[in-house]
């Protein structure tokens, strides 16, 4: 489904439930669905702006609270104390929910270590600060609250209630729409690489601080336009309203509960939760209500850890089927009211959903074996469900048994002018007190394969990493075709040309073979639209015969598959210069030889070769120049066999062993 | 000296954020688990010690013979659930929402949601101090810090200088490996949530010595003591100790020296201040990567 | 698949209209006859913070409506009480009063518990046109709408009132306070006594200035304080004659242990709004610690009162402890709940209605009989607050009595005993 | 020492093993090789217990282990050196060392079988109050055998011991192999580095997709063709 047409139907939703509501009175709709509606609407909002950061980008933000006051305060304040129109008031709500997320991402993300519980705990201090900064300036309230005025609207709107429908209603839209709409852009598909791997998603060229910038701001917009209508909503406004903990622990049950990868997981979970909290409400069951909340999260998050969206959308047919029934029959046997009769058709089409996917797993929702080692040995036969098997060859090795036919050639890559590509001048880099490189120089010239090698802890993979951007060096400079790079974004250097893989490897573990590949060429040089970049990666694919493999998961890859797909990654991005970090470590000769086919076809396709390596074998065949490194510092550089002969080299690397 | 009167006591109160933080700390970097059902087991713990107190007439500190081995089996109880289900990280702090939200509301069934306070009669630590000149040091939070340093300082030495405590620490960082070595990882988890469940009955213990209690309460230690946990390293116990006693300090002497409105607002500015500065923690060795 | 799912929505959506229209027109014949009983809706906190207290106004709503049903009811008919718990979330108040309004269609509404319930719950009564009696909230300025009720009347301006009570109180010892320390706490009923609100910056601090009396120390603080040990000591140091703190339930509890283990007990504290519980458990240390009130089931309070005020003080008693309440006293809070249920049932009556504009304009024209304040006559250009019947009151020998006005006084003040 | 036999594993519905029959002897090195994805690892995790066999047994010295969790497996003397060392970064390398120790027979005895692997590689000793996670990867692995050593081992279990290593310590890495082999414990070394690993053992086992296609004394395995086509590229 495109983005274009969720949207219209999201449109289309959005118009059916405004008229209904219009319309309550005649259509026989209770008010009270009306009350209820709006509820559930506030909570989608905040859920899903909650959920564009935390659930798509996977930065868990405690601090909802902070955008629910931000928007709540400045309609207290413009309107309640200055009497400033309402539709001024709540636009400036989400102006300054986006501008209090932009602060907080600004100090957030520009220090890459801010991540996990650390990014947590810093949005969780961010509400106490404001809550305190409200009592504290007693121009604000100084902790008092505030009442609002009865807003003015025409008449045609009908009363308050359909008026803040309304308004909750073109919010939660616009909220829902964005979400939708950033899952299926570039944007979207940037941030769930964010979420599986950032430093890969970064060095593919995902541009990660603007894009969880957007993000945060996007989140913050959204959250305080439905803090403000939550102040116009219950016309009064304290910081223990809205600076409350109960706020980011709801949002964040509600989306994790209906699943965080989804647009639709917080509207479920929203939904649920709403509705289920006030029936229990209505009940008069007291404490018990509360109780009964507690379990029923307790088991739904025990039976879809990953979300109820997720297990409802693999059976829709099973879902509306249970759900449509319930709701009809309790409905007419008269016993119950609409609001019982829509919970309990809820429940039983979750717990429907549930059983039967607890007795008949669906295809896709394969769980990984926990608590083993990571499923790198995973047999080659099964474990790639997706995978019609006509396509694989059957009881074979996926490599080795291949027919070889003969390999498409890699897209030529436009050749830059022969001469210097690559360029280290005086590079120095420390790690605390330890110094990694210690004046490295090198150049590498294009069409050359240059060897890397060196003992354990020598700086090989720091020397990639400065190369990459991954990290910028304490002194010296690198340049790029003759354009330096220090200083620039890792992002930015893959744009200049530069590709590396990982030593381990690090696949986006939630996309398919073929949208990791088509990764790297959405965010590569051309950066190209998902459709074509998914036509493109298959030919990657094809590069290093992976293609059989495109609509697997990275999980279901052997070491040497995912190695193989992490070139793939890396060519897609087109580059100039390939850095490979041993990426052959842990294969056996046969495997190795088929890499270096695969490597060498790379290097026919014009792109120059950095790689790592420890197989000399490998090397002898294949660099053009090795390069060795030792405690930092470089003390060979030349032709193979000159630079294997080398004293200094085979004292301090080569051992026993020569090559 | 107002000042130093303040910090003083800012100090020693922290030793009950500290220890309110440890077991948090502890499940959390050791077994993957952010039991936010901790708070639940510390208002249990206080609500014992208060009953055990007002109903029997027993020392409050001697309700630990009662409140301690009750919440080691509720803790271990909640790690073998943890453990069974497969429940870590993000899934566990929603579980554990959920049963402290049944956990707040079976305690206010039992207590009502009443403020409950231990009456001087029986409490013989509520107002009593040393006093050292014109300092004064109150009793129940001399207590307080005494039973922070005792149990987390105690369950320093036990995870560095033990076969179990290395056992614990391996466990946190690679199960797998672990479990090669002999390494029971239920059997240990069990444990490390017992004592966990062992330190929330001390915390509430202390809580009740100085503190009214009511059910609401768990709420409310979430945002400092989750301060502590994170600024004291997760998983790191010695830090929580420091990181408790320095933002009770700190505090205290922001409320004296400016005013306690703006404690928050400065303690937090300051905890994002040591995050940016210090993300892995103040009190974490740098360790090499 | 996403296709699939949005249909599915599409088709929940109407299937779920299409069913609540067919359902709606079987429920909604069944008119209101006179013999059917009068339902009146409210929230009250009965879980979270607020629960302590929300009980209390359970226990003493109930006790009314029982009271009033055995004597036969209001015009003639039963009255049902339908309470939902807010959960001490002022975020859930406002809908749960929708909620009563339009899909329970109460006849009546009753006001929640605490002051920023009240004032949600009064946004939506105001939207709907509903009579809200309400027994607690005390922002007085902030309560603009004409058909709200207050049960517990401070006065239009209590940050003018309260501080001139106080004051004149203790003026009579026979050593008056010359230093003060104001302890404040930053939320909605409390700040204002010591600050004023908006632009009367009137309060405890102009008041004591005016006096002529020595503000030693001056300190807010946040409601989720926890530890006192600060300001304990600042107080300590500075050597008050009189602790003034503007407080919320346990807050001037947990600052006199943190006083006490300092060594220091202050000579004289008034607690603006105390829990009543926890303060008298205090033993010794809180003897001759002042609070205001409206009422105080002491004997001469209760003979002056009369009727049927003892035997509705010692049923409370019995119920209240039967539901564990830790004081079971029919005291403030109480009262004014018992207030709040006289002024309802007192406009229904006088409107002979429970026509919610009726019942507004008969308690605005007629007033309101209540058992423990008296008559009421409600002032619009207050916001209906009535002339405050509000005292001093002071835990003498382990019990709160009435002190001040002294015509409404149970005992004389008593002087600090050091 | 080891007998497996019949052995079969599973991830869900996917095979990965196929009735697997080995054994080693003591003070033997016996070596498995085969492409990757074979089964190599899942059959060392297998026998190490970190994988519950589908079918078959594994006994150690007439002991069945094959149903044992992972944690009571080293009771019957399996240490594992695991695929790509693992060393515990945050801990000490004499505390890596000691927790090698952590059974109760191996605790009685590990300052004596400390000062042998401090003897074995006395590189460890000198930094045995260094973080793990800063020493190099040479000094890694030494601490990952070194740590299977202290759980006083009679079956050692080494998964690709090479990987990653300059030449010149993998020579170290395969001299302390063979020392270790020369007091008794017997070895099963899982290696992609098939010229290094058919040298260092005796006999070996060729492993294709999840079975045994051929085993022997080393030098004939060299010879096979499957295993010249399937595993040395030639």
């Amino acid at each position: 489904m495109s983005v274009r047409k969720g949207l219209s139907i999201l449109a289309g939703v959005a118009l059916v439930l405004a008229v209904l509501a219009h319309f309550n009175t005649s259509l026989g709709i209770a008010p009270y669905l009306l009350v209820l509606a709006t509820s559930v609407l506030f909570w989608v909002i905040q859920a899903t702006s909650w959920n564009i950061l935390s659930g798509y980008a996977g930065y868990f933000s405690f601090g909802q609270a902070a955008y629910v006051g931000v928007g709540a305060y400045s309609v207290a304040v413009l309107t309640g104390r200055h009497d400033v129109g309402y539709p001024v008031s709540i636009l400036v709500g989400g102006l300054l929910g986006a501008l209090l997320a932009a602060v907080t991402g600004a100090v957030a993300f520009r220090l890459g270590a801010l991540r996990g519980e650390i990014f947590a705990l810093l949005t969780l201090a961010v509400p106490f600060i404001l809550a305190a900064f409200v009592r504290i300036n007693r121009d604000i309230d100084g902790g008092l609250g505030t009442t609002l005025p009865l807003p003015d609207f025409p008449g045609w709107v009908g009363d308050f209630q359909h008026l803040i429908f309304l308004l909750m209603l073109l919010v939660a839209t616009l909220a829902v729409g964005t979400a939708l709409w950033v899952q299926g852009s570039r944007l979207g598909r940037g941030l769930n690489a964010i979420h599986d791997n950032e430093d890969a998603a970064e060095a593919l060229g995902v541009p990660t601080f603007r894009y969880k910038m957007l993000a945060i701001v996007l989140s913050g917009a959204l959250g305080g336009l439905g803090g403000a209508l939550l102040a116009v909503r219950n016309g009064a406004v304290q910081p223990e309203l809205v600076f409350t903990l109960t706020v980011p622990l709801f949002v964040i049950v509600m989306s994790v509960l209906g699943g965080r990868r989804h647009w639709a997981g917080p509207v479920v979970g929203a939904a649920f939760v709403t509705v289920l909290q006030d029936e229990l409400a209505a009940q008069e069951l007291d404490q018990w209500g509360n109780i009964i909340l507690g379990a029923v999260l307790v088991l739904f998050v025990v039976a879809a850890p990953d979300g109820l969206f997720g297990r409802l959308r693999v059976r829709p047919w099973l879902t509306v089927g249970v759900f449509v029934p319930v709701l009809v029959g309790l409905l007419l046997s008269g016993q119950y009211t609409e609001l019982d009769a829509i919970l309990y058709a809820m429940v039983a089409a979750i717990v429907a959903a549930l059983v039967v996917d607890r007795l008949r797993p669906a295809p896709g929702a394969v769980s990984s074996p926990a608590g083993h080692l990571e499923p790198s040995a995973a047999p080659t036969e099964g474990a790639r469900p997706t995978e019609p098997p006509a396509t694989r060859p059957a009881g074979a090795a996926p490599l080795a048994d291949l027919p070889q036919p003969a390999p498409p050639p890699v897209p030529p890559v436009a050749q830059s002018p022969p001469g210097e590509l690559v360029s280290v001048a005086g590079v120095t880099r420390d790690f605390g007190g330890v110094r990694a490189l210690d004046d490295v120089s090198l150049s590498v010239s294009s069409g050359e394969i240059v060897g890397l090698v060196g003992p354990n802890g020598s700086g090989k993979t720091t020397l990639v990493n400065l190369l990459s951007g991954a990290m910028p060096p304490t002194r010296g400079t690198i340049a790029i075709g003759g354009r330096t790079t220090t200083g620039l974004a890792p992002h930015r250097v893959a744009h200049t040309g530069v590709a590396r893989t990982y030593q381990i490897p690090k696949p986006f573990a939630s996309m398919t073979v073929r949208d990791n590949v088509a990764m790297a060429v959405m965010f590569g040089r051309t950066g190209a639209s998902l459709a074509s970049a998914r036509e493109a990666a298959v030919r990657h694919l094809a590069t290093v015969r992976l293609e059989h493999l495109a609509d697997a998961l990275p999980d279901a890859l052997n070491l040497h598959q995912r190695q193989l797909l992490e070139m793939a990654r890396a060519i897609a991005a087109e580059p100039v210069v390939l850095l490979l970090d041993e990426a052959l470590a842990g294969l056996n000769p046969a495997e190795i030889d088929d890499a270096v086919a695969v490597i060498r076809r790379i290097h026919a396709a014009g792109i120059s070769i950095i790689i790592v390596e420890h197989l000399l074998r490998v090397l002898n065949q294949l660099a053009t120049r090795i390069v060795v490194l030792d405690r930092g510092v470089l003390i060979a550089d030349g032709e193979p066999a000159t630079v294997l002969r080398d004293p200094a080299v085979v004292r301090a690397y080569l051992g026993r062993q020569r090559a | 000296m107002t000042a130093v009167q303040a910090a003083l006591s800012g100090a020693l109160i922290g030793g009950l954020y500290a220890l309110m933080a440890a077991g948090l700390s502890v499940t959390w970097g050791a077994l993957r688990v952010i039991n936010l059902a901790h708070f639940g087991l510390i208002l249990v713990g206080a609500y014992l010690t208060y009953q055990l107190t007002t109903a029997w007439g027993i020392d409050p500190v001697l309700t630990l013979l009662v409140s301690a081995p009750v919440l080691f089996v509720a803790g271990a109880a909640l790690q073998w659930a943890y453990d069974r289900l497969n429940i870590v990280e993000f899934n566990s702090l929603l579980v554990s929402f959920g049963l402290l939200m049944i956990t707040i509301e079976l305690t206010t069934q039992v207590w009502t949601a009443d403020f409950r306070h231990i009456d001087a009669g029986e409490n013989p630590y509520g107002t009593s101090a040393v006093h050292l000149g014109s300092i004064a040091l109150p009793i129940s939070r001399l207590v307080a810090l005494g039973f922070a340093v005792l149990l987390i300082g105690g369950g320093h030495l036990v995870l560095e200088r033990t076969f179990a405590g290395r056992g614990l620490r391996a466990f946190a960082q690679d199960r797998t490996v672990a479990a090669s070595f002999g390494i029971d990882h239920r059997r240990l988890g069990m444990v490390v949530g017992g004592l966990a469940g062992v330190s929330a009955a001390v915390a509430g213990m202390v809580f009740a010595l100085g503190n009214t209690i009511a059910p609401a309460h768990a709420y409310e230690w979430f945002g400092t003591v989750f301060a502590v946990v994170i600024l004291g390293g997760i998983g790191n116990l010695l830090g929580s100790l420091f990181a408790g006693l320095g933002v009770g300090a700190f505090s205290a002497v922001v409320a004296v020296l400016w005013d306690p409105s703006y404690e928050p607002f400065v303690l937090f500015l300051a905890i994002i201040l040591a995050l940016v500065l210090r993300p892995k923690g103040l009190f974490t060795r740098r360790a090499a990567a | 698949m996403r296709r699939r799912v949005l249909a599915a929505f599409a088709a929940i959506v109407m299937v779920a209209s299409g069913a609540a229209c067919s359902s709606k027109q079987e429920s909604g014949g069944g008119g209101a006859t006179d013999q059917s009983p009068i339902v009146v809706g409210s929230t009250l906190s009965l879980t979270g913070a607020f629960a302590a207290t929300g009980l209390i106004h359970k226990i003493a709503g109930e006790q009314f409506v029982e009271r009033l049903n055995a004597a036969g009811g209001l015009l003639g008919r039963k009255v049902e009480w339908t309470i939902l718990d807010d959960q001490s979330d002022t975020a859930k108040v406002g809908p749960l009063y929708e909620q009563l309004i339009t899909q329970n269609k109460v006849d009546l509404i009753m006001g929640p518990y605490a002051t920023p319930n009240i004032l949600a719950a009064m946004a939506v009564a105001e939207r709907h046109g509903y009579v809200l009696p309400q027994h607690t909230a005390v922002l007085a300025p902030q309560l603009t709408y004409p058909c709200q009720f207050p049960a517990w009347s401070i006065g239009p301006t209590p940050n003018q009132f309260i501080p001139n009570l106080l004051f004149d109180a203790v003026a009579t010892l026979p050593t008056p306070p010359k230093k003060v320390a104001v302890l404040t706490s930053q939320s909605g009923s409390a700040a204002f006594v010591t600050d004023g609100l908006g632009d009367d910056k009137t309060g405890v601090l102009t008041v004591a200035k005016e006096r002529g009396l020595d503000v030693v120390v001056d300190r807010h603080y946040p409601p989720t304080t926890s530890d006192w040990a600060g300001m304990a000591a600042e107080v300590r140091d500075a050597k008050p004659d009189l602790v003034i703190s503007n407080s919320l339930g346990v807050d001037t509890v947990n600052a006199l242990n943190a006083m006490k283990q300092l060594g220091y007990t202050p000579p004289l504290v008034f607690s603006l709004f105390p829990a009543p519980g926890p303060l008298l458990g205090l033993g010794p240390a809180s003897e001759g610690a002042l609070s205001v009130s409206i009422f105080e089931p002491n004997k001469a309070l209760v003979d002056k009162v009369g009727g049927d005020a003892q035997a509705i003080v010692d049923e409370f008693k019995t119920k209240a402890t039967a539901a564990s309440v830790a004081f079971p006293v029919f005291e403030t809070q109480a009262a004014a709940s018992w207030n709040a249920w006289e002024i309802l049932a007192s406009g229904v009556k006088a409107a002979n209605s429970v026509d919610n504009k009726a019942v507004c304009d008969a308690l605005h024209s007629k007033g309101a009989d209540t058992t423990f304040s008296g008559h009421l006559a409600f002032d619009q250009k207050v916001n209906n607050f009535w002339p405050t019947t509000l005292g001093i009151k002071q835990i003498q020998n382990g019990e709160w009595v009435m002190v001040w006005p002294q015509d409404r006084a149970a005992a004389p003040i008593k002087a600090p005993t050091s | 020492m080891l007998e497996v036999r019949g052995v079969d594993a599973r991830y869900g519905d996917a095979q990965a093993l196929w009735g697997v029959d080995l054994e080693v002897a003591p003070a033997e090195t016996v070596c498995i090789v085969g492409p990757n994805g074979a089964g190599k690892t899942t059959l060392v995790q297998t026998i190490a217990g970190l994988h519950r066999a589908a079918a078959g047994t594994i006994t150690v010295d007439g002991v069945d282990i094959a149903a044992l969790p992972g944690h009571r497996v080293c009771d019957h003397g399996v240490a594992t050196v695991p695929e790509g060392r693992r060393v515990f970064g945050h801990m000490t390398v004499r505390d890596n060392l000691l927790l090698g120790a952590y059974r109760p027979k191996a605790r009685a005895a590990h300052r004596e079988t400390e000062a042998q692997v401090y003897d074995l590689f006395p590189r460890l000793k000198e930094r045995a109050r260094q973080h793990a996670g800063s020493l190099s990867g040479g000094e890694q692995q030494m601490l990952a055998l070194g740590r299977a050593l202290m759980a006083l081992p009679r079956l050692l279990l080494l998964d690709e011991p090479s990987l990653g290593l300059a030449p010149v310590i993998v020579d170290e890495v395969f001299d302390a192999i063979a020392a270790v082999t020369a007091t008794g414990v017997g070895v099963l070394l899982v290696e992609q580095d098939v010229e290094r690993a058919l040298s260092a053992a005796s006999r070996g086992y060729l492993l294709i997709e999840g079975r045994i296609a051929a085993a022997g004394p080393t030098a004939d395995l060299r010879d096979r063709a499957d295993v010249r086509e399937r595993v040395l590229g030639m």
